[in-house]
């Protein structure tokens, strides 16, 4: 595929073809839609949440659908970061495209064993701290809502790693912008937003949980005006780059987040819809490019007249 | 396995509340193995989640297969609206373990137990099984009557010998498929069965001793369908490992995975 | 219209023939809707949100819509106190229906005003301070935010109000848990949530945000999942009576709230969807009692294995 | 007002991205003023609001009323694609000011203007200004020949005298609405009109001094339709009230609100 010079962007650790990568959890370590079309294509690939040993998630069911979006609780399922370094990277590295690998875990000292692990992985570009997952008791959601525990993890990790780091913000806060300013005074070289917002889904028929979990992780088109005002939001207070996410389906809606605030975009939910997603995506960008008549992705920023 | 729109050619109630669809179009040649499943984008942009829901029958010279399901929600309602000549997006076939009915031998004890909306993939893998000379018992269980499907079409297929058991006996005897297979004087050389978990596990129990090669096939709550976000495993039997059931399965060996 | 006594609710103020109101801003003070049906088909009414003066409200476009959802900056527009008082209850006052009266303010002592101006309405039943309004800046949501300005505010209105008190919790926090716990103790009789959830659209060809204030709040069938979780999480930590929200727009949604945690359901955005969606669903209720064969509508509660 | 199902009897692209829907039900019998419009939900659970459309023109005798739309987004996409025989749920006539066509009398200058899809009400407004034997002008203003709409409907009409106007000349003359009606040497006695505001806005500074008794429809984003949310509020031109769009409108006569 030919790349439109105009879809460039160069993010800290991840010189990006385009805009577009598949978000972390929906595209496992990138396989299976290796086998759909190549990853050449994607700007990044986000892999799937590591942690320090492997582990085996949550009970089943894991997902449940919702308006417009749909619940998880996998509960950070992976192999581990020596397996992910020994057996899923080396795959990833056949193919010309940055990984951002998303790192999770209980303590402070399981993010850093993981940035451990996996600093030298040739094709990793940068990392992407997942403070924020809502479906494992210890899934350093508690790092994600308080500024000064994310700070200190932010410290912690930027003090071993040996790339870019990246903090991934939870929705589920009052003020997202004090943990993206704390994060920021912190040492992180960008910021990823949102992560899922902490829902439940009744079977009115049985009267339980659809998810064995009970709660699970609210994702998809659903959740986009949420994700949009966060970005706007943490835009304002920050020069950091930003990795924006939560409901892309469309190039519309790269437009919406790049508008709002983002400089690259992430889709996670929308490759369960469509597993051409990203591609599509893609491919349909520089139309809007003519469209809107703007000479760079880069350029799509909206001022804001309020700001 | 393809990503394509599909054109519905029928769409027809055979049950109380499941219907036969038929589709066609260039993915229905990659289907090749019975217990593959497609991964079916339903109508509506409100919903995001794909229905995974097993090949039925495949029919090459005529370029369609078919599906039958069962209305359990939104998803499975909208496709019971779809017409003839809608199209349909699907991802398929998935699955990268089916019934093994290359395997059985003509003269081999070959028995298949289906129930409710687990009977489809079952007709498919007797259609093979037929095709290759293997005679087959087949035990289709449903609540009651107006839920039977498929009954007379397994009649149909050459050296197939079916049972119908009904919850309420409105239709063949009154009983459940286990009580059925309980009568059997001896295990089957091979065992292929798709329904409920308690039935498939009922069934795994009791074969537990026996020689039988038994394969269940498995459903779960799915995302991509393909194996990449971890909706639908299951552990393994000796707890170390887990299987995804939309790559590795959905068909496993008995014993392969904890049901 | 024959009222099934398995629907009868009586909270606090409410007695009601069934766990079904219109939302409060959702129904303005009730004509219009009369024109369409019946209001004492009703089990109760939330009327548009009051504060001391009257209040013109937010620049238009004020509505925007979303995936399953829907943003809305209408800014309290209302007649003020008075007005509601002399010219929209004696409306009201003409159906067996009790009324919520929703208050709204920029201070503490604003909210005290509405309440003292509305107390001798004899159909008010009882009164929902709105802490939680994402649409104006000094619209509450200052008091919906911090536990201390929240009980602060409950006790300052439940010293001057002869009807009970509700508090309207806002989803745009941390802990909602904190915030209820903190009302309770400060003397709220009940509790209302979920309220919007802040949010943004761009205009992705104009390059600008729909609403003209920028952000607004969101509602509809996208936010149930957040509003199931934080209505069951509210549940577990308290006694209150709990009338819940969000997304409601079917007879198999209010189940979904009673099982969550809620006493009643408020109707919001599906009022727009459907005028007629609070009497469909009031007459759709009984069946699914049949159905799920329970005595009573208060028997739906889902116990919780693991609380 | 009543909410119903109506039959799309017909649905036909009439102009560029313009489309004619005709539709019928018991609901028509209430449609008795042009300026009024029906709320109108769109096929697909994951749009919550309705859309407004101005009703073009009713016909009593057959039971059916007709509507023109733009595809401008989702939501007028999907119009487009609904065919003959489906259903839509409708909300309406809504709106309790439209356009008094009951009030000029023949032999009165009566000008209307319409600019791209704010045509369609004033058709349905000539229609019974000429039934009462009233002639009128009509300016009909377009970007380009493409665009062009209901020139010949309006031509048919007897006492009907219409110039057509395009940005690029492509049809009728090269200008805007404004420039014709600012070649016109006196103010007319009656002048309604409907297109996008900053039109609306003109033709009302343009107005200001004369004996004309105006009429603009407007336009805004719309939550209830029917005066219950406060969405499609403007403020009146004395700063001191507001009016509903939706309910006291969507007419308002000139200076009765900020354009
Ligand atoms: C490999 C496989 C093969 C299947 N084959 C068939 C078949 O041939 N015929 C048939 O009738 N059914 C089959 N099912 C079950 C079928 O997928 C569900 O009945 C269907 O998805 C329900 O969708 P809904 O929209 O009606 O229900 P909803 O409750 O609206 O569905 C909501 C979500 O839950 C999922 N879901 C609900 N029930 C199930 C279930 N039992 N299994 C998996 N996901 C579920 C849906 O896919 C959707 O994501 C199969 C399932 C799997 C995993
Ligand atoms: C009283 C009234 C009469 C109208 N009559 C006509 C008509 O006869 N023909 C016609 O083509 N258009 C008419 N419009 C405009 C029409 O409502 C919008 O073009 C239409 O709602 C756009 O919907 P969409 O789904 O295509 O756009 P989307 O952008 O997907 O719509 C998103 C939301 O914004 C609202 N919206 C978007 N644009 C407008 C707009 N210009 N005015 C009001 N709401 C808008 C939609 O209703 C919807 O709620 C009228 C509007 C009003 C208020
Ligand atoms: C099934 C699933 C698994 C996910 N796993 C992870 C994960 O391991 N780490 C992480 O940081 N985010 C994870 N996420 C969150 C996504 O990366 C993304 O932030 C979120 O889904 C919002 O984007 P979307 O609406 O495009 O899906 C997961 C999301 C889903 C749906
Ligand atoms: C147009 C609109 C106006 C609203 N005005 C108020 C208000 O004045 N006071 C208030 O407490 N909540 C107000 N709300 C919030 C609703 O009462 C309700 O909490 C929310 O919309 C969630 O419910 P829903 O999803 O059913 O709409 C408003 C919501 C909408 C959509
Ligand atoms: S459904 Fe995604 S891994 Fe099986
Ligand atoms: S649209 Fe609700 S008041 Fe006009």
């Amino acid at each position: 595929m030919e790349t439109d010079p105009r879809l460039y962007v160069t993010l800290p650790g991840l010189p990006m073809k385009n805009p577009v990568m598949p978000a972390s959890g929906c595209f496992a370590f990138g396989r299976e839609y290796a086998e759909l079309f190549d990853l050449e294509e994607l700007g990044a690939v986000a892999i799937k949440g590591t942690t320090g040993e492997a582990r085996i998630g949550n009970p089943t069911p894991r997902v449940a659908e919702t308006p417009s979006g749909m619940l998880n609780a996998i509960g950070l399922q992976n192999p581990g970061a020596q397996a992910v370094r020994d057996e899923e990277l080396p795959f990833l590295a056949n193919y010309d495209v940055p990984v951002l690998a998303n790192v999770s875990g209980s303590t402070p000292e399981e993010y850093v064993v993981v940035v451990q692990t996996l600093n030298d992985a040739p094709n990793v570009g940068a990392f992407e701290l997942n403070i924020s997952c809502p479906n494992v008791k210890e899934g350093g959601i508690q790092f994600g809502t308080d500024p000064d525990a994310a700070a200190a993890l932010t410290e912690a990790v930027k003090r071993v790693s040996t790339k870019p780091v990246y903090v991934k913000l939870s929705p589920n806060v009052t003020d997202v912008t004090a943990i993206a300013r704390a994060v920021e005074a912190a040492g992180a070289n960008g910021l990823t937003l949102i992560n899922t917002l902490l829902g439940m889904r009744i079977d009115a028929g049985t009267g339980k949980p659809v998810l064995a979990n009970e709660k699970g992780g609210l994702s998809g088109p659903a959740v986009k005006p949420i994700a949009l005002r966060m970005i706007h939001d943490v835009r304002q207070g920050t020069k950091l780059p930003i990795i924006g996410m939560g409901g892309v389906q469309s190039a519309e809606d790269v437009i919406e987040f790049l508008v709002a605030g983002a400089d690259v975009v992430a889709v996670g939910t929308a490759n369960f819809s469509n597993p051409f997603v990203c591609p599509t995506i893609i491919r349909e960008l520089p139309e809007w490019l003519d469209k809107l008549d703007v000479a760079h992705i880069g350029a799509l920023r909206w001022q804001g007249e309020k700001i | 396995m393809k990503n394509e729109s599909l054109t519905v050619v029928e769409n027809k109630t055979i049950a109380a509340k499941t219907h036969e669809m038929t589709l066609s179009g260039p993915l229905v040649d990659a289907i090749d193995q019975p217990g593959t499943f497609l991964h079916v984008a339903v109508p509506g942009e409100d919903l995001v989640l794909r229905r995974p829901i097993s090949i039925a029958a495949v029919n090459q010279g005529a370029g369609t297969c078919a599906i039958v399901y069962k209305e359990e929600g939104d998803g499975t309602e909208r496709l019971a609206r779809c017409r003839a000549g809608d199209q349909l997006e699907v991802l398929g076939p998935l699955g990268n373990q089916g019934f093994p009915v290359e395997e059985p031998l003509p003269g081999d004890d070959v028995l298949l137990i289906g129930g409710g909306v687990g009977v489809p993939p079952l007709y498919f893998a007797t259609c093979e099984l037929v095709k290759r000379g293997v005679s087959v018992s087949v035990i289709l269980g449903f609540q009651t009557a107006a839920a039977v499907f498929y009954a007379r079409a397994f009649n149909e297929l050459p050296g197939c010998d079916v049972h119908v058991m009904t919850d309420d006996g409105s239709n063949g005897r009154a009983g459940t498929v286990i009580d059925a297979l309980n009568e059997r004087p001896y295990a089957p050389d091979w065992l292929f069965s798709c329904g409920p978990r308690g039935m498939l596990r009922a069934i795994e129990t009791n074969a537990a001793d026996s020689k039988t090669h038994g394969y269940v096939s498995l459903e779960e709550r799915m995302g991509c369908g393909i194996g990449a976000c971890f909706a639908c495993v299951c552990e393994t039997n000796d707890g170390a490992s887990y299987r995804k059931i939309c790559r590795d399965g959905p068909v496993f060996a008995f014993k392969e995975v904890v049901l």
